[in-house]
């Protein structure tokens, strides 16, 4: 087993580089991919050592993007295709939404879109406007697509690969705020072992309420667990993985221990996913609920400047101020 | 004639000066069957393409009977939708010869994607009729594998397919399949009105900067939906090619002769790996938009009866018949197949079976999903729950 | 007072009419609205008797209506797009959640969008893909945009007048399978004595449990209720109207009284209205909860053919099947 | 300069011939003033049109003012994005012509939309060059009201704003604002990169459609981020124009004297309802993208030596010198100038305040909304209840 020490963003440049060699059908397509290897350098050096037929410099247009995706993929091929920032998603909208997602479909299961739409996702950056969004709602309400986003080194470089292999079409959204954390990857392990893609995992056990979250929350969450030890409270952490579909056995499981959930997401509240998320965990566990599920989450406003973005994000503190309103139900 | 390859197309590679012209009609627009059924021998394009074809009797005669059962199948979906079967009809009627001749120009291994009127290039492509009406009568969403028939699955959504053909036809350039006779060539089908879309405009940008082997053939038939063209631009739509670095073309698209040739032209240079160019068929939509259309609300009369001078079968047949290349038996023997044809698409559409309810369910994903397992287990037994009931 | 009954889309027809007469700035644009007076008729005979600088056919782009529609905007004008079907209304997307949406918040105040972008949505007509979406969770969950949806004809007529008369950009739902519906409509009363736009309301009153619906499900809802009712079950049917903001204050005091909760919407279920509605039901009424607040809503499968679109929609039996389990909890 | 009307250019209606130019240089390229800071007298542009200026010198003075202004403001933002005071930077450096060239070209009733690197667009419409600084600061969006100072908010979507051009030109037409001398005209900007985005081409679309009062300024500095022209387009851009039936032209965008012929051309075009037409500043960018890029990945130096030697002021104080209509000391006291006005920028960045944490909620509806009020009061109790402790 080869443990190497890599950053969420080095962790998928290897990744990805794996799947180019692994299937000469993968390509990699995008804006800035190519000579300058993404603007989070995260396909550095794969056009380098693949050409550009395998990593394609696109023009600047989404639609196109994802479009002439599709038809890479009616042609055989599994494009990879680079939104450079989660802000410029939306241009490609209908393409993903009412061809991505229904092609498969439409077409009674006779074609496939194997695609995967990477997305650098969420905020804390310092960046101006349309840079620090977080879709996944968006993507996660329409049918046909999978959505997922990893929060560590092993699962970024597990996990891409997982959605590139994937006959199913998947937004990969990557925590971007956490490009640069590093952790230990084993870059030997065979895929087909690894833990599913479709699997939400806990992160870190605990017994007195359950802390929910995905990408760049789920750290936010441990680090508020660390916190809430000292304070002599256990919480347990789920990383959801898979945010459609969602796999929350594990979490009705935890929830049924501790009797108490909060949801933890970057996005806007309203009809988001920890919406989804409380209204399932309230389904599920109706009668073990002691408190109602509650969420820290970016609040209804458009993504505010980023010198007030440490205010709009859910931090350590909120998240813990969460947990006690669940103690003082 | 689909096997074969009877037109011939040359071009000239010294570009012509802008002003040298066919023998006869408009500079602008290719033609090479005149309304009233004259044979033009050769005609020369903007960009200085000498177009012309040389059928052979047995093929014009095939030409004409694509047209005829083309239209009369056409008029079948058009009754089955008025007697309730079919939920909607986008009817190609007016349309035929751009179909066909375009249809027919395709070889084998090309490729078409088409929007939700191209009915008559799918017949051409040796695809059964009853392929698209699932759609229509909405039993099914209408697809198909497109690899099993080099024809991709219809696409309602205006423009989205202009860019799945750039992009599939990007891979035939990465597959290899470019710069020989037997390459591979892409057709992307649409519409006036989708000239205006982004989509349409970026895969114009797209094939430009691949040199992707991909014609666009945009059906010009003058409306979206009410709205006439100058709606969507103040220019002959086939210079919007030049916009983007490629060759246009317009092409009578009332003429089957032409719009064969001058697709099977452009279809050949974008396999020789000469890039992408477009192609207007500059044609008019006889019918409604859909059979949900009122048309009398926005165009009137005298226009339609214009274009009916203008009509593609007739003036096949005018040519057929000065020519002395059919006679009364064979147009008799053509209708009697198109009525054939049409009968028994009717009885396979009235056979055509509901799906099954939970059939919603199927093919949301290749992997599937537990949520779609619950929800379809759910519904079952809610359903199961009603049985035996008034329900 | 003069009440003339109409249909829901006349009645849509009259307050359009209504707005183009109040206000020389408003201008309707879209595909088809003038000479054919749209799809659907909503805009008949408008262009004849404005002019077609008031309602402008405009070439077949949605991004392009949107986007020039924001020009207008800043121009001073308030413009009212008519997107053809609720399916294609995404490739505007960009423009709606990235411009329309933010630019009141960009201009800190200064500017405002006063636009209305009209949507016949939903299902329900037999129609071919992509004609019968439900695309509001995807504009709720949008920061800066308003949503609401008309059940009745007096809605209809005022609301569309109230959501121009905003300078919020409003989008408006029009529940495209109850157009032909007909009711009372005062065509004479007021604008400024009428209900609140961002308001919900008891469409008919109950005791035993509570039914939330919109739009199109407000009459599947009320035609559950007179069912249940035969059964002796009183149910309370809200229509909310306000789908962002959500004007709940109504529904927790009801809930409070009923204790049980059914949400009914014709789009999938997976992070929809009826998670979030659900969810701040939960949080709000904790304690006089019987059972959870349960969904009835389109399963999360693209939207199928007409032939099966029966099943997938919400009806009668679905929604009372709902109620008995709340009863069964 | 902004006020009068001291350039004059003339359309020679009965369009020239293809090949007739001016007195020198590719006839392809709008150039008035060479590299070397020679000046041609006039130049015809391909659809026959003759550009020229007549500036006097006090004028010519201005612009050279302009130029060397706005290059110093953007290198002070620069200068304070190194050392923290800004999140990150869109430097003009390079484009300094085509933006003054242009921005003066604009009569004071003309709107403009800009993208997010018209700094000097912005100078010229005399806005304090502090108003942008808050988006890249990070301490707002970096919204005015667009109407207060004829110019739009800077747009980051690519291409977003050059629909939002279109129509308000369009609503300028339909206030009956064209058709003279006083008209009004709109500017859209946008770069290389954005000509491939469909809202561009759905503008190009519109503003043809509508014959909005439009000029399209596409300042072409080669790269959008790290891709080259190539990756866009495989012709020249302003030919783009053809295909969608308006004139596009090619100017030497480092050059300010015919930036602002043809400017100032177009917007009189459209001002008197002649409609849209697009430029093409052919220029380059000569430093980063932005201050995260790192441009030495992606191109050579050489390459951008060669730019080098075309720069925009370097020309315009050649000339200036060589016609003797400035001297040292001139040219000394503008330098004084610049540096007191970007200490003067920097004094005034550094003194703006960070927002309060709860304005975050304001601004999001202009009628308010029961939930943000909801979230604004619980986080102003849950910022309360740090108040007195050690957070
Ligand atoms: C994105 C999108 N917008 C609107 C529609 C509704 N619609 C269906 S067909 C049509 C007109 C298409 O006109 P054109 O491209 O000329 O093709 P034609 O129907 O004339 O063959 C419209 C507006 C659609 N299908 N897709
Ligand atoms: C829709 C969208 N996609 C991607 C980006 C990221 N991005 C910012 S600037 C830029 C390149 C723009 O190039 P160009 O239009 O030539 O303008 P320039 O920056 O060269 O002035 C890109 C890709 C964006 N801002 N918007
Ligand atoms: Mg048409
Ligand atoms: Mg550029």
């Amino acid at each position: 087993m080869a443990t190497e020490t890599l950053t969420i963003g080095k962790a998928l440049n290897v990744g990805l580089r794996r799947a180019l060699e692994n299937d000469p059908k993968v390509v990699i397509m995008g804006e800035d991919v190519g000579k300058l290897g993404g603007v989070f350098r995260i396909t550095d050096g794969l056009q380098k050592d693949f050409g550009d037929q395998r990593v394609i410099d696109t023009p600047l247009a989404e639609s196109g993007i994802i479009g002439t995706a599709v038809g890479l993929a009616i042609r055989g091929y599994r494009p990879v295709c680079e939104i450079q920032f989660d802000g410029f998603v939306y241009p490609a909208y209908d393409q993903i939404v009412s061809q991505v997602a229904k092609m498969h479909y439409r077409s009674r299961g006779k074609l496939r879109i194997p695609m995967v739409i990477r997305i650098p996702f969420g905020g804390g950056i310092g960046a101006v406007e349309h840079h620090s969004e977080s879709p996944e709602a968006y993507f996660s309400h329409t049918a046909g697509l999978k959505v997922v986003s990893c929060a560590n080194p092993q699962d970024a470089y597990v996990m891409i690969q997982q959605a590139i292999a994937s006959d199913d079409p998947v937004v990969f959204l990557e925590p971007k705020r956490r490009y640069w954390e590093k952790g230990p990857v084993d870059v030997d392990a065979p895929l087909a072992d690894a833990y599913p893609l479709h699997a939400a995992r806990v992160a870190r056990p605990g017994t007195d309420a359950t802390l929910l979250a995905y990408g760049p929350m789920v750290r936010t969450c441990l680090d508020a667990a660390t916190a809430a030890a000292e304070d002599g409270r256990e919480l347990e952490v789920i990383d959801l993985r898979t945010l459609s579909p969602l796999d929350l056995g594990v979490v009705y499981e935890s929830v049924r221990r501790t009797g108490r959930a909060v949801v933890v997401h970057e996005a806007p509240s309203n009809v988001g996913l920890g919406a989804e998320i409380a209204a399932r965990i309230t389904e599920e566990c109706f009668y073990s609920l002691e408190a109602p599920v509650l969420r820290v989450t970016g609040f209804d406003t458009p993504y505010p400047a980023a010198r007030v973005e440490e205010e709009y994000l859910p931090d350590l503190d909120r998240v813990l101020d969460a947990v006690d309103r669940t103690f003082g139900w | 004639m689909a096997k074969g390859d009877p037109g011939s197309t040359t071009r000239s590679r010294r570009a012509a000066p802008r002003s040298r012209k066919g023998a006869v009609g408009d500079p602008e627009l290719v033609q090479l069957l005149t309304p009233d059924g004259e044979r033009v021998d050769s005609v020369t394009g903007p960009d200085g393409t000498v177009y012309r074809v040389d059928f052979t009797d047995e093929e014009y005669r095939g030409l004409y009977r694509d047209l005829v059962l083309v239209r009369k199948l056409d008029a079948e979906a058009t009754a089955l939708q008025r007697q309730g079967e079919l939920g909607i009809w986008a009817s190609l009627l007016g349309q035929e010869a751009a179909q066909v001749g375009s249809g027919r120009a395709l070889r084998p291994q090309d490729m078409a994607f088409p929007t939700y009127r191209e009915h008559g290039v799918l017949y051409c492509r040796g695809i059964d009729p009853i392929m698209p009406l699932g759609l229509f009568r909405g039993v099914d969403q209408g697809g198909w594998d497109p690899n099993e028939f080099k024809f991709n699955m219809y696409t309602i959504v205006i423009g989205a397919q202009t860019l799945h053909a750039t992009g599939y036809a990007m891979g035939v350039a990465m597959d290899g399949r470019t710069g020989t006779d037997d390459g591979e060539a892409v057709i992307a089908y649409f519409g006036d009105g989708a000239s205006s879309q982004g989509d349409v405009n970026e895969a114009f940008v797209w094939a430009g900067v691949f040199n992707a082997p991909l014609v666009f053939f945009c059906q010009n038939n003058q409306y979206a939906i009410s709205e006439p063209l100058e709606r969507q631009t103040r220019i002959p739509l086939y210079q919007r090619a030049a916009g983007f670095g490629f060759p246009g073309v317009r092409v009578d698209g009332n003429d089957v002769l032409a719009s064969y040739a001058v697709t099977r032209h452009a279809l050949d240079n974008a396999r020789h790996g000469q890039g992408p160019s477009l192609i207007e068929a500059y044609t008019y939509r006889m019918g409604a938009h859909t059979t949900s259309d009122d048309p009398t609300r926005y165009r009137i009369a005298s226009e339609v009866e214009a274009w009916q001078a203008k009509d593609p079968i007739a003036r096949m047949k005018a040519f057929l018949e000065k020519q002395k290349i059919a006679d009364a038996d064979f147009f008799a023997e053509v209708d009697e197949q198109a009525k054939r044809e049409s009968v028994h698409l009717r009885e396979r559409v009235l056979a055509m079976p509901d799906p099954e309810p939970t059939s919603l369910f199927d093919h949301v994903y290749p992997h599937g999903s537990p949520l779609l397992d619950q929800q379809r287990e759910q519904f079952s037994r809610y359903l199961e729950s009603f049985e035996g009931s008034a329900h």
